[in-house]
């Protein structure tokens, strides 16, 4: 009794809400109380809350319209902390729960009051469409001054300021038969395809499942028609070959049915996901759905009327009023008149007599309207205003009357003097839109029928529609439709269809409808109060027709130019009554003003949900090596290369004072100068090639030769694309007659492995030879500088002595007790041994190394490092040195262009078009700064003259650049215009600070021109 | 035509809006043009303005098979910069740039230009390098161009994880102050209206089926209106430039794909700049309106169904959640796709073509919006001139013979 | 989300099991030495980009890591037909319903060549 | 076992035993995981338990089915599975050999028979084309059992893991969150993963965020 007086305008009885349950909420800072089942909206209603937001442009006092995803106006600010804030809840959509908590969205300093209200009312006139294209541009200097003032007055929420606490995640599902909304087409449709045997999922976005079963007035086989719904509902829960999503959005209609939807798990229960049983359920879930065949059975939105000063709160959809009523025992007025073109609507007027309130009357926009429901209205009494329509709403923060007259739809008149009917709500209904998002995601467009008044979908191949999305209204044939749609698609799935056993339901006898749209006024439009079609975006018919005048015809422009439909709603109550008014405005008809598209999705899901666990820790993989451990716990620095995580350089720490990157670097370069390094390169990619035809293929893919190439032996090879252009590079190992060993940079391996791939599968095919990556399967240790032989030799049983394990030699044997192959190249141009063992044994090698290297001092070192001392030797990093715009030639590497090969290898045809053979390419070379101390900026522009005015020529840029602490000098590699014939020559560049540094161009190669120190 | 200004404005509400006139007419086509420009867009009708404008050529017929901005610039996000890495685009882009700066008042139409800045983040080390090359290059090409700091990049966007923990920490980016975002449609809009005041022919739901062609030369077009005479033609067709080199008999190193968009639920005031990331591969800015703007991958494959593959979407978010975890409560609105013609060195062509007189503008790929304005008024100048205009001239189709590619993927590689 | 069949796993796989390679059938010129400039461009750059039905090589990067060609609508994004490199398309923008059936090789009159494709 | 642990063929190929002859301590690719990420038990009321079978043999075959099928029933008892994405085992399970490509298996045996796998190989394939790689040190295996392990799978990977789509005997690379891997169902009840190396620690990090609300136990 008690609730019934906090709740005014709850209902004794009746109603999908539990009463027993009396939930506490807070809107704006006032606490109400609602029950168990109701959403937000029919809490709020209940309460008599009469206005909930303010409008986005004329901040006009806003109520609730609709009962569903169509809701335009109750957008609210969710959350009582700061992490659970969520912005634009649609309070229709959003189950109420205790303890919830809202604020309008939009409203200063209350949305009662609201100060920017004034400015809509006085500034309206001053805001017709597309006024901010109009003015706003003197002085040019103030845009970013009105754009400010514009962007705080825009906007719906706000986005929280702090890490959401909950997490999502995704589930990958299939099935033969996708069934998009349970009502009494889906749910027939399902149990069909169910008991046929095939793969099911049932989805429907409300928070049960029955969709207009569950405020409906009729019967099946004699009981209420929610006991149909609870009968088939529960048989499908039994059935394992279905899935049964209740509170899932199908959201997304993507290519060849994969359909995205979107299961709210937690939002009914909590603003953040409750613990069950200690463990925090994702707070909702992405079902990524490929099925076979998709079967939508999406119901239809009704269409308000466009009416004057039909968003006063109070004016609503004839069906949501019946909803509120019967679903969630909630009569959201005490005077009711309904203005209708058709008979379903008068549903709302039955549904207010039931509970007990009065119906003022109802106006009926067609001159004779017939049909049992209209008999029902007449045999109860309600007075009836045929051949009339509501004009326009009295009252200003609450409906208090309804201006009436009679008026020709057809020619746009009103024809009758008006009447003012007493009264707080207006319902309207001006038909039924069918629900085609999802079809129309499909790219199919869908098509206008004259019959139903409404666009149809279109379907492609495997998408089939049941219901009222095609326009069949009647209970009867949605249950029939659901059924014979659903053996379509089994049929087309190779499934024989179980015939279902339909329940007994009325038909009723239907009078044709109307159509109506825009009232006519008697102003004009431009002049007449204003008419709302899009009221989340405030736009009226005043706006679609003032469009129109301007030349705007296509419904894209119209729609483009008024904003109509860009609101979170995407215009479903107001897309087609926009295109009508347009219509009539151009004197077309509706199809051929264009048709309505629409876009995933189809109502908002939070980034969260689409992200899914791709997120924090998870966001990208981490690759690492079999020595991680160990360098995590040697304090490593990491680089991200790829998605390898590489030691960058080892700082030390002494006395609690840890080391530099500069001090680090300098140390372990010198290091490996003067005693012996060591450093993980496991990360380069690896490649196995065996087959008689190994040799012949690296020959066409790499820019040199291999045709000689011993076993034992190893060589360096460039790989260019056909373009010419240097693509990797890598020392390929010659482990048997037919049996190589390629290594590749650390990025390109995979691209790598694919392009041996691509050629031999498309071009060479005739070629015997296989690749396969045991980049995983080995490590690879590099032990370098000049102590590096006698270090190895303590834990190896292979003989190192240079005459027979030479430079560019590898060789086979234990290291550690570890069988390995050790290979004598050189990237530091130091002594070097790069050991590869099996990547399991690898720690074990890596700790013996260290446990025979104290006495050498055995340095770890990094990848900085390591470039240094490349840098040093003028080796380039394909990537860093080169950009896909460097050909062997530039780089200087014409000893590794094998001009003479028989076979034209790849890139080879390219170097001799006209820009390749230009004598100003840019060329690699070294650069000296002339001041020693300097570190020139990589990425810095080269000029020959800095005196030049902007914009100053620019001939190369610096592309790696170190401080070298065995040269004790800066110095950095570059790619200069002619560079190759420039030795010598002084080079400036300008730097950001305004200092110009000089530069000399010398060799590339900056330490040990002849090489010696590799070979020793 | 009728001057727009805050005063006019206040005059015709006092009219009830009634006396607007049309912002543009709906001729018939005439048979003979002295220029056809194909293609409807903002290039199109910028080298209609420009043409009109510049060179006093009015006898102009814009041919445009559906509405008129309906394209890829009613489907862009919207951004305007112009710091590209090499000579040549960034000589292109920032004549354009220059056009943007005095661009609403030309048109006495508010195109909305922002110039709120646009930073690209770097997140490795050969990010950085790329960076710092491009600032370099940009600033002795007189671009405005910076390098920030994590700590000046936190200072702009308060909002955004700029901590090391991320995966892949932001290391550093580079800035361009004066670059931005504008109103796309009302730029279509306002050189339609421009074009229009200048006697340009502006012919929607008009499509080209055919070129007439003679002896190697261009004399006109054939479209679904009948024939229409002109010796000049100009195809700026974007994502549809393919199909139209086919009926001109030739081929363009192009492919077209999908790229995708998508927006979230409109939201206060919370990040002032773009923000783009190239690694973690997102873009995200916000409107006046509130929506964030948010910029997803071009799909692998060649696409004309202003639809894209779902999984471009998911990365995409999962790259702005990872740079702005604060937005995983937002909501993704709407998301859609544009058609666009990529060249092999994301460049565009600004060029003559085998047939006399028949001359394209296209593969702008992903950075066709900021150039509108540039493009229109260089190649305007191209086809009054028979002669490619000097900053145009580096972009003919004849660089993927002789091999001079002006390559932006490499070190500039920021699409977009 | 594209449903893509390979040939040589014979059955449907998701899109982000591939990748795209671009245009199928171009073969690189036997002698390249011979070409000029501007057939070896066209050999590197040009491509057809046709508006409906186009051939291109896609390859099973995170499955059997085959090429293989497809040949799709690039409006509809319809698959009509997925096959082994070294064979030739059974649907092409002359015969958008299917080569009849004298032109046709043995490999291509096999159901598989078809089965399961998706619509 | 062969005496010689390093040959050339006479096809001129490198064949290597990389298991040392003496204890040395071998670490599996998921050791730096449970150091650092740790191992959850196994409960009563864990419905996902997934334990590793680490140091296999895991080697790769390449070359025409009909030659290496010969070969492979020869040496191991058992042929090559004959249709796509499937798998044939010993009886004991121990062995097995996997369908990846046209021309390529997966052939996984107790440790420490892979070399002598290789060499039995070589010897029945004589001069015939075709290539065996060792992959043992790049990749280990999961098993997953329990009640929602399907579950937990769905999360992770596109592929349809109903038994509908996913009967015992099949097996197939896939994409597996932003990685990817072979996952194979030998039996009703176990599922196995081949996971790369370098991969490992991400994908074991997923499996575990993913399984937390299945209360996923790691049995070691």
């Amino acid at each position: 009794m008690s609730q019934s007086l906090k709740q005014p305008n709850r209902v004794r009885e009746g109603g999908r809400i539990d009463r027993a349950q009396t939930l506490s909420f807070t809107f704006n800072g006032k606490q109400y109380q609602g029950h168990a089942g109701d959403t937000l909206a029919s809490a709020l209603l209940a309460n008599g809350v009469n206005i909930v937001n303010r409008s986005f442009k004329y901040s006009r006092p806003r109520g609730i319209v609709a009962a569903g995803a169509e809701e335009p106006n109750a957008l609210v600010q969710l959350g009582s902390t700061e992490a659970a804030q969520v912005p634009n809840v649609r309070a229709t959509q959003q189950a109420l729960f205790d303890g919830l908590v809202a604020r309008s969205t939009n409203g200063w300093p209350n949305v009662q009051r609201d100060v920017m209200s004034l400015v809509g009312k006085l500034g309206g006139q001053f805001m017709p469409p597309g006024f901010y294209y109009k003015t706003f541009m003197a002085p040019a200097s103030m845009w970013m001054t009105y754009e400010k003032v514009i962007r705080k007055g825009a906007g719906l929420g706000r986005s929280p300021m702090e890490r959401d606490p909950d997490h999502y995640d995704h589930l990958n599902q299939h099935c033969d038969l996708l069934v998009v909304g349970a009502g009494p087409a889906g749910l027939s449709a399902a149990l069909t395809a169910a008991r046929s045997g095939a793969r099911v999922i049932l989805c429907d976005e409300q928070e049960e499942m029955g969709g207009s079963l569950l405020d409906s007035r009729e019967q099946l086989d004699g009981q209420p028609a929610h006991h149909w719904v609870e009968g088939v509902v529960s048989e499908l829960a039994q059935m394992a070959n279905v899935t049964l999503l209740p509170r899932t959005t199908a959201n997304g209609y993507h290519d060849h049915h994969f359909v995205t939807l979107h299961e709210r798990r937690t939002e009914h229960l909590g603003e953040t996901a409750p613990l069950t049983d200690g463990q925090r359920p994702s707070r909702s879930r992405m079902h990524r759905v490929r099925a076979g065949q998709v079967l939508l059975a999406t119901g239809a939105h009704e269409r308000p009327l466009v009416y004057g000063n039909n968003d006063v709160p109070g004016n609503m959809t004839a069906g949501a009023v019946s909803t509120y009523i019967r679903r969630y025992g909630v009569v959201p007025g005490n005077k009711l008149v309904l203005s209708t073109t058709n008979d379903y609507a008068y549903r709302a007027a039955l549904d207010w007599l039931d509970a007990g309130r009065e119906v003022v009357a109802i106006v009926d926009a067609r001159k004779a309207p017939e049909g049992d429901l209209v008999e029902q209205a007449r045999v109860r009494g309600v007075r009836i205003i045929e051949g009339a329509a509501v004009l326009e709403a009295k009252g200003s923060d609450r409906v208090t009357g309804a201006r009436v007259a009679t008026i020709d739809a057809e020619t746009f008149k009103v024809t009758g003097s008006s009447d003012t009917l007493s009264c707080d709500t207006i319902a309207s209904s001006g038909g039924y839109s069918p629900a085609i998002h999802l079809a129309s995601h499909t790219g199919a467009r869908p098509t206008w029928n004259d019959e139903i008044l409404g666009f149809v979908p279109s379907l492609v191949k495997g998408v089939h529609a049941a219901g009222s999305v095609r326009g069949f209204h009647q209970l009867a044939d949605g249950l029939a439709n659901g059924c014979s749609a659903a053996a379509e698609a089994l049929s087309a799935l190779g499934f024989a269809a179980t015939p279902v056993e339909l329940p007994q339901v009325n038909t009723y006898r239907q009078g044709a409808a109307c159509a109506l749209y825009q009232v006519p006024h008697e102003k004009p439009t431009l002049r007449g109060p204003k008419q709302f079609v899009d009221m989340q975006n405030d736009v009226t018919a005043a706006a679609i027709e003032l469009a129109t005048r301007e030349g705007f015809e296509s419904i894209e422009h119209v729609k483009r130019y008024t904003a109509m439909g860009f609101g979170t709603d995407q215009g479903k109550l107001g897309n087609i009554n926009g295109m009508a008014i347009a219509a009539r405005c151009l004197g077309k008809t509706i199809p051929e003003v264009g048709t309505t598209v629409f876009r995933p999705n189809y109502t908002p899901v939070t980034f969260g949900a689409i992200v899914g666990r791709h997120c924090r820790d998870l966001f990208d993989p981490e690759r690492y090596t079999a020595m991680h451990q160990w360098h995590v716990e040697q304090g490593a620095e990491f680089e991200d290369v790829g998605q390898w995580k590489r030691p960058w350089y080892f700082p030390r720490t002494v006395n609690g004072k840890t080391e530099s990157m500069h001090d680090a670097v300098a140390r372990e370069c010198l290091a490996v100068r003067q005693g012996v390094g060591i450093l993980d390169a496991s990360t380069l990619g690896k490649i196995d090639i065996q087959g008689p035809d190994a040799r012949e293929f690296l020959g066409r893919v790499y820019t040199n030769k291999w045709a000689k190439l011993a076993p034992g032996r190893v060589r360096y090879g460039l790989m260019c694309k056909d373009d010419g252009m240097l693509m990797d590079d890598g020392t390929t190992s010659c482990l048997g007659e037919n049996h190589f060993l390629m290594t590749t940079t650390t990025g390109g391996a995979a691209g790598v492995m694919e392009w041996l791939e691509l050629w031999h599968q498309t071009e060479w095919p005739d070629l015997q030879v296989y690749f396969n990556s045991v980049t995983d399967h080995w490590a690879t240790i590099t032990v370098t500088g000049p102590e590096a032989r006698k270090l190895l030799a303590e834990i190896t049983d292979i003989d190192l002595d240079r005459e027979t394990f030479k430079f560019m030699d590898w060789r086979e044997g234990t290291v550690a007790d570890v069988p390995a192959r050790v290979f004598r190249i050189s990237f530091t141009g130091e002594l070097s041994f790069e050991i590869n063992v099996q990547a399991n044994y690898a720690l074990h090698v890596w700790k013996t190394l260290f446990a025979h290297g104290e006495k050498y001092d055995l340095t770890p070192y990094g990848t900085e490092t390591m470039h240094v001392l490349r840098a040093e030797k003028g080796l380039i990093i394909a990537g860093q040195e080169t950009d896909g715009s460097v050909t062997p030639e530039d780089l200087g590497m014409q000893w590794a262009v094998g001009y003479d090969k028989p076979f034209p290898w790849i890139g080879k045809r390219a170097l001799t078009r006209s820009d390749t053979r230009r004598v100003d390419r840019k060329q690699m070379v070294g650069l000296m700064p002339k001041d020693p101390s300097v570190v020139l900026e990589e990425g810095a522009q080269i000029v020959f003259d800095p005196d030049h005015a902007i914009p100053m020529p620019m001939v190369g840029h610096v592309t790696s650049s170190y401080y070298s602490p065995i040269l004790e000098s800066g110095f950095a590699l570059a790619v200069i215009k002619g560079g190759h014939q420039r030795m010598g020559e002084i080079v400036y560049l300008p730097m950001v600070d305004g200092k110009t540094h000089a530069a000399e161009i010398v060799s590339p190669v900056f330490y040990d021109p002849k090489g010696e120190r590799q070979h020793v | 035509m009728q001057r727009y200004s805050g005063f006019g404005l206040a005059k015709h509400a006092l009219s009830h809006h009634e006396n607007w006139e049309r912002q543009w007419r709906n001729p018939t086509p005439k048979k003979q043009y002295d220029v056809v420009i194909v293609g409807g867009g903002g290039h199109g009708l910028a080298t209609a303005y420009y043409l009109a404008k510049e060179h006093g050529i009015t006898n102009v017929a814009v041919v445009e098979k559906g509405w008129l901005g309906g394209g890829n610039t009613a489907r862009n996000t919207t951004i305007v910069r112009s710091n590209y890495l090499w000579d040549e685009s960034a000589a292109l882009y920032e004549h354009s740039m220059k056009l943007w700066e005095g661009l609403s008042q030309d048109l006495n139409y508010n195109v909305m230009f922002s110039q709120r800045g646009v930073m690209n983040l770097a997140h490795t080390l050969q990010d950085m390098r790329d960076v710092q090359r491009r600032v370099n290059a940009n600033r002795l090409n007189g671009i405005d161009s910076e390098v920030l700091t994590p700590e000046q990049i936190q200072a702009i966007v308060p909002v955004m994880d700029c901590s090391k923990n991320a995966r892949y920490p932001i290391l550093g980016a580079s800035w361009q102050p004066r670059a931005g975002v504008a109103r796309h449609d009302a730029v279509a809009w306002g050189f339609a209206r421009a074009a229009d005041a200048l006697g340009v022919d502006i012919l929607q739901n008009t499509e080209v089926t055919g070129f007439k062609i003679r002896d190697g030369r261009i004399y006109g077009v054939h479209t679904n209106r009948g024939d229409i005479e002109a010796k000049t033609v100009g195809c700026v067709a974007a994502g549809n430039s393919g199909v139209l080199a086919k009926m001109a008999g030739f081929r363009l190193p192009l492919e077209s794909h999908p790229l995708q968009a998508l927006v979230s639920e409109p939201l206060k005031p919370v990040l002032d700049t773009v923000v783009m990331s190239n690694h973690v591969h997102g873009y995200i800015s916000q409107t006046d309106k509130g929506d964030l703007v948010i910029g997803a991958g071009i799909d692998g494959y060649n696409g004309y169904g202003q639809r894209g593959s779902y999984p471009t979407v998911e990365h995409t978010l999962q790259a702005v959640i990872e740079m702005f975890p604060i937005f995983s409560r937002v909501r993704m609105n709407r998301q859609w796709g544009g058609i666009v013609d990529t060249c092999p060195d994301a460049c565009p062509i600004l060029s003559a073509t085998p047939v006399k007189g028949l001359y394209f503008n296209c593969g702008w790929g992903t950075g066709g919006f900021k150039a509108t304005p540039g493009s229109g008024h260089v190649f305007a100048w191209t086809l009054a001139k028979n002669q490619a205009h000097p900053i145009a001239a580096p972009f003919s189709i004849n660089r993927f013979h002789t091999g001079a590619l002006v390559d932006e993927h490499g070190a500039a590689g920021v699409a977009h | 989300m594209l449903h893509i069949y390979c040939p040589y796993c014979e059955e449907l796989r998701e899109e982000e099991e591939f990748h795209p390679k671009g245009q199928a059938h171009i073969t690189r010129p036997a002698d390249p030495d011979a070409c000029s400039d501007e057939e070896w461009g066209d050999y590197l750059f040009f491509r057809d980009n046709p508006r409906g039905i186009h051939h291109e090589m896609w390859v099973h990067a995170i499955g059997c890591r085959k090429f293989f060609n497809v040949t799709r609508n690039t409006v509809t994004y319809e698959i009509l037909e997925t096959y082994p490199m070294g064979e030739q398309p059974r649907f092409t923008a002359e015969y958008p319903e299917g080569k009849p059936a004298d032109q046709l090789n043995d490999a291509q009159q096999e159901p598989s060549r078809q089965e399961g494709v998706h619509v | 076992m062969s005496e010689h642990t390093s040959a050339t063929t006479a096809t001129g190929i490198n064949m290597y035993d990389v298991r040392p002859t003496t204890e040395v301590p071998a670490e599996s690719p998921l050791a730096w995981s449970y150091h650092h990420t740790g191992h959850p038990g196994v409960s009563q009321r864990s419905r996902v338990v997934i334990r590793e079978r680490a140091m296999l043999g895991h080697v790769v075959l390449r070359g025409g089915a009909i030659v290496l099928d010969e070969a492979v029933r020869q040496v191991l008892g058992f042929g090559l599975p004959a249709r796509p994405n499937t798998l044939n085992q010993d009886p004991s399970g121990e062995r097995s050999a996997q369908w990846l490509s046209p021309d390529e298996w997966l052939v996984i045996v107790p440790g420490g028979e892979e070399f002598s796998l290789e060499a039995k190989l070589r010897e029945a394939l004589g001069d015939a084309h075709y290539a065996i790689v060792n992959v043992s040190g790049g990749q280990t295996l999961l098993e997953l059992e329990g009640e929602a392990a399907t579950e937990l799978l769905m999360k992770s990977t596109p592929y349809d893991v109903h038994p509908a789509g996913f009967p015992v005997g099949k097996g197939v690379t896939t994409v597996f969150a932003k990685s990817n891997l072979i996952l194979r169902r030998p039996a009703e009840d176990r599922w196995e993963l081949v996971l790369r190396r370098s991969f490992a620690d991400y994908l074991y990090r997923w499996l575990l965020d993913a399984g937390q609300e299945y209360a996923i136990g790691v049995d070691d």
